[in-house]
């Protein structure tokens, strides 16, 4: 400090100088907790904006009953009248949520409509079986995507591409696939005797035809996260498991894995949301009367032009819990993952 | 920029034809009595009805001011009417206007834009939709048929000699499919195809043409009617021939199962690229198949199931097409309310009308005012006007009430699970039965 | 590639190994035994066969998309592997599009001012995808680095945001939105967001960070504390050190976060559609252009799959670019630990 | 300005107190080496006054400020870390002018400082590489060169020449402890290095098990250990220790006996006590004349000899049982020498040996504090006393 | 098995050539020790016989087999890095069992071995910590103790032992020399510690700018350095050289001159020679009577005072314009000198010095090859030439 401070800047306090000195000062010298929630203010103000606020009100609106004529959109309070209704599929919905009905014979339950056409199943199958393609499909392409090799920005920006397909176009796409005058995909699965003869008219084709378009789509999704994660593993340590005798396979699990799980708990935590939340490529593909999801019944009753909002809402909210419950899974996974943070 | 209420114009939402057509349109409305000092921005909305009513419906829901009017589906006007989210047309419109709509429109599309308990007028019918049947007269000829000496363009043949030919032209031309029509499960099966033919064979959703629009939940349900089964049974037979034991018996197999999947673009594909004789579709794909076949292409009324005189219903039985069609509605947010009024009144001018029917293609909500319009003033749209005059005069609105959309939802979804052969066609009706008058009554 | 894809298949068929006696061996087996022997050659095979597999699978979609796109309007029945119309006997005869469309491409930007739709797109996606990073860095930085009491309760609060139907949210945001707020009335013409970019990018921020968020608590949380710890050192603040240091070193993890918000947005239709008018001029997004193409009854199928052709462009652009930031191993050489 | 200041500083983690109750002044301009074993406390200590973690109890000051809760930045320090951390996304010049860039000196100004800098730790060429293109002792160099590009009021090294050859290590010595005088800034430094640490400091802190021992210029550390801990970790090779008690006599073990009066070096008879010598100490009793106060010889015999080039370090045998430990702390009956690289000594010889009394410290074997550094005869006790800490 | 041979191994990057062709065969069993200055190519060689990055030219053996282009797992190896690189997601026990679990030893066994090889290096009770809660002393200790878990052909340490106090430094050498002799496996180990690198070996490889130098057994290295780098590199503090000519009457530089006859060393008549001497072969003409055979004395300065402890280093100035310059290889007029802690020298006192004559080394200035190590008076030649080597 001594010699040569003449035309050089201060060696305290470098990011500081100008109007912000004084806020940025009194910032760093927050403790963390205070330095923490000062850092989520931006966010959480955004969120309760656009997220909290709405919900609130449409969790008020779940409370209120059905209206479909009139000024007022909205009726009484009916307490969970709305949320009960909806199970006994005693409500103005175009598609059961659930429609389950008593037997006398062992099991004691039978569906009163098809699975494929109910929405709770077809919102769990659905999550289910893409999360799981797509899990397994995006790191394989992740995998692939991290290795050295000529072109592989070329494969990277092919693999990456279907995720930048509008729903809409990727919807029309396998629509037309599967128009029998237009595309071959009917002939092709009704030649394997996977289909039937009219696949779009049919609930449990539509449903793999979803299947399908959302996993080709959505790969993409999953393996950009996870090859993220792969890119993020220090290689020194895959020198160390290398020298200690470890096979590709052993680096994989005892070293890939675990430095990529949190990456991938996050991608495959999003896509089942995502995914319980389906309803753009349905009903751009097959549409919402042919497979119902959750969603779908939620847009029907605030969109669908007979006013139900209070049950619509419900519906939603239903919607959540249902997430809620499934999300619980993974954040135990994630507390247990190594990194993980919550 | 378009919708915002910036401008001082009255801003009128509409579909891209329209607003293509927006300088001839403007001017037809001077020359109709509009003030020059009234500005009029036609502007572009979706061209999806479904999408064009959730963009109107958030427009209402949110108070915005502009548009100041909408051009609304038949289809679905009347929900908005319920909701007391329109200006009541009855306090703006000149009495001589009001008049001119009630007894020249046509009466089916003014019942759309009524209000079911008042019947006080909420729009302003712009056009109306029907469908007719398209076909190929060239094959019909060749079969040895004389559409022109049968007069089959104002003279409606029977579902079952429809289905004879239908097959007999297939059959003979080598074509794929005898006809094509629309059946997957979306809201133009309740509303339209299922709705028209069961009308044909005099059946109905809710008792006749009486209570199309309510009074909800002190109307009848009436689909497990005969004319009702018996219409589903007809399309069974079309579509899968007598292999299937609930097929109707007398009809010929003429359609391929695939309709059950197709709406309007798919089963027009196969007509427009030849593979098809018959085809069931709306005026605006005259244009195409004209291009794609010039005179070897003509139109003639939907057949019948039965005649008008065995129906059980008024209205109901004969050649039957469903009505659709636009509105023009007032937004009561408008800050621009007299002006609004002005345009519509100019609106229904004969002058407007042919200047909409010339550069859109758009059907005169006024039959008459087509008297006499020839391919030389209108292009070969003009060839088919008889067609589209007997038409107008049988076609039957959709049963639009606050619960039809819900309501359609139940019908087409029941509909398709008996063309798709899930269940009989007893078991659909039956259970539709049950859901409407649920839901009517709840 | 191709050169890459050339030796792998060497792999399989190169049989020219002396050491290999048996004749009679069928070429698989003695392939397979081969493999045996060599493991790398198997881990080669397989990856190549991988690698051909998922470029089919992802790839084939698009071009039967693009066959779609150069069918002819008319022809739109039993498009295969080429177009309907396809009639390569054309080229003889002179016409270089034997059948094919390829005017399509042009119709996508005459029948509607398609690049403006991508214009307002672009810039809406560009702006939500800055505004995300930020703030999404400050809340993964919080939530990825330090310690303070109540974290686990807001995470999930920030998670939950995810559980809904973004229809769920809509009613409530449209009156919002729709409100004439008299403060904005000289940015905005009549005072309300709507048919501004704002009612699109404040709700797609909003919606679209929480995924952000979680990407970057996960990525930030694995950047060692001595890189922090030197950043402060020399000189900057905590959040210094987060720009400067924690964010470049988890650039694949904020790339990803980038381009998948960046995507979401520009594609984006629901909010887009309900918030806009639909007209270019209004910000309308891409997806409403796409949509524009199709009518009442009619759907130009053929245009819609050009333009969204046209429309994926930037976006593979953009991964072009940002896969250069998800290079690897940059925290090598970092640390002595 | 420069001065560092630790009042009861203690840092706990959840189940281990890496710093306890930490008493530290050191001046402006001081040069202060931590030394202590491996997880004793330094680095920790270093972090604390580096503001990177904070402190569980106490408080510190820098140049008269209390800074504990200022954040790094504000407290005029540079460090180098004992982990390198290398930023490794920058290039050499870009990890050596951060500091300077976040402070906005014109570039100019940083191209001149950092051309010095690299120029200090010989990497002129290198400026850009990344880091994960380097060496290791390059990746050191480039800390190194982070942290002396700037003027800070404090400099932090925690073991800065870790990774560098002897030859490196000597001119880098040499060009901090040039630094040092130029910039008149305070310095803490961590080695573990004995040379370094004797040869560079004001003053060492000896620190054990998060505890301060000892803090004292090098050869008082040295010479005058405060406790055992610092006798045996200062020098190297080790003090060899013998436990034994106080008799009349002096000092007796089973294998020793140094003869004193007890009551001049104030111990009393019968306290367990245990004698400290160097192996430097330690000589054959051929060469006994040299000194000028030896002990009475003891036969022993060699084991282990260890040729250094320099000096040769032979481990003795005090009993026939006994056997070497290279731990020259923990046997009682064994004793290394070190002597003259021209020693024709061999293995398993037998021969006599001596100790300077004058060099002989005694602790107190319980509580380890020192009791007295030299003995001398009853007759001259108050001058040899002194003399260690005199002029040695 | 064991054995490593390295046959023309070259290592190039982009603009740098690592290691340069390279020829080394090291006997099963032995213990090798790489030294060189920071970046002249130890670590690059080490990853090379891992097997973790391929030679641009060469093969490499191990136990006989070509294992050039062999996977690092089927070498037979194990290694200290010198970045430590602990798993992170691992505590202590899972770091340490790394190896061993992948090999699928039984628990019990696993558990055992561990149980010693923690400690070995004194880390009993952390094997549950995290990497990131434990100090630098200790993270390296995990590393070793991974290493040593296991039982390989090779083990391969590159500056194990770099973040390790003095006395726990001594301990870890003891124990590595145990298990070296216990388990009877090869070690090639890098360090910058001469004293490790002094007692350890077998062999010391030096390498400098990629090349191997010299290799041979530690006192070789030391008392017959090849050449100036490894005279130089050698023995801390360095050698002092000083550049001149032979004149008939021996070597004569500006400041010093050394009687000899230059046929009986080999050297003919004005050829440019650097004379090598070290520090500690360098004594006040008053001791010149200990020595066999001094040069004549001449007249020097002390300048820095530099004491150690043990020991005392000397800076001497040759004349009145010299300036001390702590690296000794540099300056022409300066000598460094190692004495007794107990001398009385103080700064700037003038006195004479004598050199070893038995202990100078000559080089070929030009070529740095050595020449002679050890000047004999004619008539004893042959006889003290060859001393050195003997019983040194
Ligand atoms: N990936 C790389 N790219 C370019 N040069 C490299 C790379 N890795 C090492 N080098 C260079 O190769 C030379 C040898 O490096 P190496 O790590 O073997 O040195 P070292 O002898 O281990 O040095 P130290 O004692 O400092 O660890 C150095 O000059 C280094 O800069
Ligand atoms: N995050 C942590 N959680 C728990 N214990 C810790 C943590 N960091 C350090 N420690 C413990 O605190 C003690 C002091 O650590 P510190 O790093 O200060 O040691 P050190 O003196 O620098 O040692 P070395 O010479 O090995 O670097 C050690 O026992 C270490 O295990
Ligand atoms: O690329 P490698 O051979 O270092 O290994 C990478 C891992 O096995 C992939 O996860
Ligand atoms: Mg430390
Ligand atoms: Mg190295």
């Amino acid at each position: 400090m001594a010699t040569d401070h003449t035309n050089s800047p201060a060696e305290t306090g470098a990011d500081s100088g100008g109007v912000f000195s004084g806020f940025l000062t009194w910032m760093e010298n927050l403790s963390e907790a205070a330095y923490a929630y000062l850092l989520l203010i931006p966010g959480f103000l955004l969120l309760a904006l656009v997220a909290f606020y709405p919900l609130l009100s449409t969790l008020r609106m779940s409370l209120l009953a059905d209206e479909t004529r009139g000024a007022e959109p909205l009726g009484g309070f009916v307490g969970l009248e709305n949320y009960i209704d909806v199970f006994t599929g005693d409500t103005r919905l175009s598609r059961q949520v659930i429609d389950v009905a008593l037997t006398s014979d062992f099991p004691f339950l039978e569906l009163g409509t098809p699975f494929f056409r109910q929405a709770l199943f077809v919102t769990l199958a659905f999550a289910i079986l893409s999360v799981l393609f797509e899990t397994i499909i995006g790191f394989g392409q992740a995998m692939v995507l991290n290795q050295e090799f000529e072109g592989r920005r070329w494969v990277r920006v092919a693999i990456i591409l279907p995720w930048a397909i509008p729903i809409v176009i990727q919807g029309m796409l396998f629509f037309l696939m599967f128009q029998p005058t237009v595309g071959f995909g009917s002939e092709i699965m009704q030649s394997i005797g996977l289909f039937g003869d009219n696949p779009l008219a049919s609930s449990r084709d539509s449903f793999i035809i979803v299947l399908v378009a959302d996993i080709w789509k959505t790969s993409a999704f999953m393996a950009l996260l996870i090859l993220a994660g792969l890119q993020s593993v220090d290689r020194s340590l895959y020198d160390v498991a290398k020298v200690s005798g470890a096979t590709p396979w052993q680096r994989f699990k005892l070293i890939t894995l675990p430095i990529v799980m949190p990456a991938l708990i996050v991608a495959m935590l999003f896509r089942t949301m995502d995914a319980m939340r389906v309803y753009g490529i349905i009903e751009s593909t097959a549409s919402c009367s042919t497979v119902p999801s959750m969603t779908c019944l939620v847009i029907d009753g605030l969109f669908g032009g007979t006013r139900i909002y209070g049950t619509a809402a419900a519906v939603a909210f239903l919607t959540a819990a249902l997430i809620g419950v499934f999300i619980a899974v993974y954040l135990a996974k994630f507390r247990d993952s190594e990194g993980g943070f919550m | 920029t378009g919708g915002n209420g910036g401008s001082d114009a009255v801003v009128v939402s509409a579909d891209s034809v329209m607003a293509d057509a927006s300088d001839e349109i403007i001017s037809a409305l001077r020359n109709s009595g509009l003030d020059t000092d009234i500005e009029v921005e036609i502007v572009q909305e979706d061209f999806q009805t479904d999408s064009r009513r959730q963009t109107y419906s958030s427009a209402l829901n949110a108070g915005r001011s502009s548009p100041d009017l909408f051009m609304m589906d038949s289809g679905w006007t009347i929900p908005f009417i319920v909701r007391e989210q329109l200006v009541n047309l009855e306090e703006q419109l000149s009495s001589d206007v009001l008049d001119r709509i009630r007894n020249d429109y046509l009466s089916a599309s003014v019942a759309t834009a009524e209000s079911p308990m008042s019947g006080d007028l909420y729009g302003v019918p712009i056009f109306p939709d029907y469908p007719v049947m398209h076909y190929r007269k060239d094959l019909a000829e060749a079969a040895g048929y004389n559409p022109d000496g049968n007069n089959w363009a104002t003279t409606p043949m029977s579902w079952q000699e429809f289905s004879q030919v239908a097959a007999d032209v297939r059959d003979q031309s080598g074509v794929e499919y005898g006809f094509t029509t629309q059946a997957a499960a979306y809201e133009g099966l309740a509303c339209c195809t299922f709705n028209e033919t069961m009308s044909s064979f005099g059946g109905a959703y809710f008792g006749g043409v009486d209570n199309l629009f309510g009074p909800v939940g002190e109307r009848p349900v009436t689909v497990e009617e005969e004319p009702v089964i018996e219409t589903i049974r007809m399309m069974r037979a079309f579509m899968y021939g007598s292999d299937d034991p609930e097929a109707a018996e007398g009809y010929e197999q003429i359609a391929p199962s695939s309709i059950v999947q197709w709406t309007e673009e798919d089963a027009r594909g196969p007509f427009t690229s030849g593979n098809a004789a018959f085809h069931r579709n709306w005026p605006y794909a005259i244009t195409n198949n004209v291009e794609a076949f010039g005179t070897d292409f003509d139109v003639m009324p939907l057949p019948y199931g039965v005649p008008e005189s065995e129906s059980k219903y008024d209205g109901l039985g004969g050649s039957r097409a469903a009505l659709g069609g636009w509105h023009l509605t007032m937004n009561p947010n408008s800050q621009k309310t007299e002006d609004a009024v002005q345009v519509l009144e100019a609106w229904t001018s004969d002058e407007v009308m042919l200047t909409v029917f010339e550069t859109a293609g758009n059907l005169p909500p006024i039959p008459g005012v087509l008297d006499g319009v020839t391919e030389d003033d209108v292009g070969p749209i003009g060839r088919y006007v008889d067609t589209l005059q007997y038409v107008a005069d049988t076609a039957v609105p959709r049963p639009v009430t606050d619960l039809w959309p819900n309501q359609s939802a139940l019908v087409y979804q029941e509909v398709h699970d008996a063309y798709t052969q899930t269940k009989t066609p007893e078991e659909a009706m039956s259970t539709l039965a049950t859901e409407l008058e649920e839901s009517d009554t709840r | 590639m191709s050169l890459e894809q050339t030796d792998g298949q060497k792999v399989y068929t190169n049989d020219d190994d002396s050491e290999e006696p048996e004749i009679d061996r069928g070429l698989f087996e003695a392939w397979a035994a081969k493999t045996i022997k060599n493991p790398k050659r198997t881990y080669k095979a397989l990856f190549y066969t991988a690698t051909i597999f998922f470029l089919v699978t992802t790839l084939f979609p698009f071009y039967w998309l693009f066959m779609v796109a150069l069918t002819p309007r008319r022809n739109l029945q039993d498009v295969g592997l080429v177009p309907s119309g396809f009639d390569p006997s054309l080229l003889a005869q002179g016409d270089l599009t034997m059948g094919t469309n390829p005017g399509v491409f042009l119709e996508v930007f005459t029948i509607i001012p398609f690049h403006r739709y991508m214009f307002n797109s672009f810039v809406i996606a560009t702006v939500t995808t800055i505004v995300v990073i930020i703030v999404a860095s400050l809340a993964g930085y919080v939530f990825g680095r330090l310690r303070f009491p109540g974290k686990g309760p807001l995470m999930l609060l920030v998670l939950i945001v995810s559980f809904f139907p973004p229809a769920a949210f809509f009613i409530p945001l449209n009156d919002l939105f729709n409100t004439n707020i008299d403060i904005l009335r000289p940015i905005l013409a009549d005072g309300s967001l709507y048919n501004t970019p704002y009612a699109m990018v404040v709700p797609f921020s909003a919606i679209f960070m929480p995924l952000s968020i979680f990407i970057l608590t996960t990525f930030y949380s694995q950047i060692p504390d001595g890189l922090e710890d030197a950043a402060r050192i020399e000189g900057t603040t905590r959040l210094g050190a987060l720009f400067r240091v924690i964010m470049p070193l988890s650039a694949p993890g904020v790339a990803t976060a980038g381009v998948l918000t960046f995507i979401a947005v520009y594609n984006e239709f629901f909010f887009s559609f309900l918030m806009t008018d639909g007209s270019a001029d209004n910000w309308a997004p891409i997806v409403d252009g796409i949509l524009q193409y199709q009518g009442q009854y009619e759907v130009l199928f053929n245009v819609m799959a050009a333009a969204s052709i046209v429309g994926v462009l930037p976006v593979a652009i953009l991964v072009v670019v940002a896969q250069e930031k998800i290079v690897s191993g940059l925290t090598a050489g970092a640390l002595k630990e | 300005m420069g001065n560092v200041k630790l009042e009861h500083m203690t840092k706990r983690y959840d189940d281990v107190t890496a710093v306890d109750d930490m008493n530290l002044d050191i001046k402006d301009g001081e040069f202060v080496t931590f030394v202590g074993p491996s997880g004793c406390g330094k680095s920790t200590t270093m972090e604390t006054i580096a503001g990177l973690t904070k402190p569980t109890e106490g408080t510190i000051s820098i140049s008269g400020r209390d800074v504990t809760n200022l954040p790094p930045k504000d407290r005029g320090i540079s460090m180098v870390f004992q982990n390198i951390a290398l930023f490794p996304h920058m290039d050499v010049f870009d990890n050596i002018s951060f500091g300077l860039r976040l402070r906005k000196y014109d570039d100019e100004e940083i191209q001149r400082r950092v051309d010095r800098a690299a120029d200090i730790v010989q990497l002129e060429n290198m400026q850009d590489r990344m880091p994960e293109e380097m060496s290791g002792g390059q990746r050191q160099r480039v800390a190194i060169a982070r942290a002396i590009v700037r003027n800070p009021d404090v400099f932090l090294m925690d073991e800065p020449l870790a990774n560098l050859d002897a030859k490196l290590r000597v001119h880098m010595r040499t060009e901090l402890q040039r630094l040092h005088k130029e910039l008149d800034t305070t310095i803490i430094y961590v080695t573990h290095d004995q040379a370094e640490a004797m040869t560079m400091s004001d003053r060492i802190a000896v620190i054990n098990a998060g505890k301060l021992q000892q803090i004292d210029p090098p050869l008082v550390c040295y010479n005058e250990p405060a406790n055992l801990f610092v006798a045996g970790f200062i020098g190297s090779p080790s003090m060899n220790f013998i436990e034994g008690t106080i008799t009349d006599n002096g000092f007796e073990s089973e294998y020793v006996t140094v003869d004193f009066d007890p009551s001049t070096v104030g111990v009393t008879v019968g306290s367990s006590i245990t004698l400290g010598i160097r192996p430097e100490d330690v000589y054959e009793s051929s060469k006994a004349h040299t000194l000028a106060d030896p002990t009475v010889a003891m036969p022993v015999t060699t084991d282990v000899l260890e040729p250094m080039g320099d000096e040769i370090f032979i481990y003795l045998l005090l009993s026939e049982a006994a056997e070497t430990s290279m731990d020259t702390a923990q046997a009682n009956d064994q004793l290394l020498m070190s002597t003259d690289p021209d020693s024709t000594l061999g293995e398993d010889e037998q021969l006599e040996v001596v100790l300077d009394r004058s060099k002989v410290h005694l602790f107190d074997t319980a509580s380890g504090t020192a009791i007295s550094h030299g003995i001398a005869d009853p007759a001259v006790a108050s001058e040899s006393e002194a003399e260690p800490s005199t002029d040695d």
